[in-house]
């Protein structure tokens, strides 16, 4: 399941819903990424742009892609947009596997992928104006690791 | 054409996109890209830029030999930084 | 942080403990484990015994190990004890981290590591009567991962 | 000494435990095991079991080689299979 949004989500409220009730799980990684401030005091507010769309188009290429690769059970990217604080939730991705090992790689998989693929950007306002953050060849380095390692 | 500016580009542009038509000749994504270069000083910056800019045709990610037509949704935008 | 007990916990009240009103986390990686009943039908209930003392002994020196090894922020190892049945929570482990990478790697070296030292021992009764599960190789051959991969 | 059972050695053994006297001459975990297989019909079964019986002195596992004497506390049990 993918979804973009402006409002926030709960996490726990999240994973309790793929999750109760079903008796062939076992697994359940999630994933949850933060607005972080690392410096303490650098950061006012944090804007995600994304391309209404395709954005979409390609979570849900790079759910089907996991859900190819190993066996979930279920599945689900959660993505904001619009101006946020630091602390504030960005990105939400879990899965659900009968495998402990499939749901962690399934869900380092799909945040790799979605660090690369999916359209959204991000502007930091330090309050001595507001900057683009520049892509990370740490990132493209850690998608490239499932591109090398076939399961 | 309707063309789309993302993040810094649309910056730079000044805009988030526009219609557009497409000149006779061109039916790639990397003759899109030359055309587009020399068309003004904002395009120059754009597709010169040490981050090099990514394009998607109607919503996919589209390399220099993907074909493009007048009837195409075409997007110019930086390295994506999300999650 | 570590708890071991005999009542169910709330995943979400328990990542939001310690990702709330924090700014320098940005990655919280999330493992749940959950009582797994594959052919549908064949477990009644899941008896975890433990041997008090010695696990939550165990559990501190693995959380300490993987504050050791990457630069978490906070960590959390909740296991339960006692009768369960399929589809109850059994185990959570989660990690903040400002860096993603340290986020995941530190929840997998986590679990595997409770998977081959702690010492909880699940026993099912599948109506038929009740058998002690045995350890798995493959969960040895997991944890043996992380003394080869020096960081 | 303390003797804890857990899992299926406790089942095997019928009991969560005892106190014993170690008897002269015993002074590593891995004597302390020689002895115990040849105590009775149920320890010469779990330590026999297919699957390698684990011991802890102290709430620590502990190798043959491991220093054990009649204040410790000492546990056996299966592999463990939490998680």
């Amino acid at each position: 399941m993918i979804r973009v949004q402006r409002e926030d989500f709960d996490v726990g409220q999240e994973i309790n819903r793929f999750s109760n009730d079903k008796h062939d799980i076992g697994a359940v990684c999630t994933f949850l990424g933060l607005v972080r401030d690392l410096a303490g005091d650098s950061i006012k507010t944090m804007t995600l742009d994304y391309y209404p769309g395709m954005t979409e188009k390609e979570l849900s290429k790079i759910e089907a892609e996991a859900r190819a690769r190993w066996p979930l059970t279920d599945c689900v990217i959660i993505h904001r947009y619009g101006i946020l604080e630091p602390g504030d939730r960005i990105v939400m991705v879990a899965t659900a596997s009968p495998h402990r090992q499939a749901a962690f790689q399934s869900c380092e998989f799909l945040m790799d992928y979605l660090k690369t693929r999916a359209p959204f950007w991000k502007k930091e306002d330090t309050g001595d104006g507001e900057q683009w953050v520049e892509a990370r060849a740490s990132d493209d380095v850690a998608a490239d690791r499932w591109t090398e390692n076939i399961e | 054409m309707k063309l789309f500016y993302f993040a810094w580009v649309r910056d730079k542009m000044g805009r988030d996109g526009e219609q557009i038509q497409l000149p006779e000749g061109i039916h790639t994504a990397g003759e899109f890209i030359e055309w587009f270069k020399d068309r003004g000083t904002a395009e120059a910056e754009v597709i010169g830029a040490s981050e090099m800019v990514k394009m998607a045709v109607n919503q996919e990610y589209a390399g220099p030999s993907h074909p493009i037509s007048d009837d195409d949704e075409v997007a110019l935008f930086p390295p994506v930084t999300g999650g």
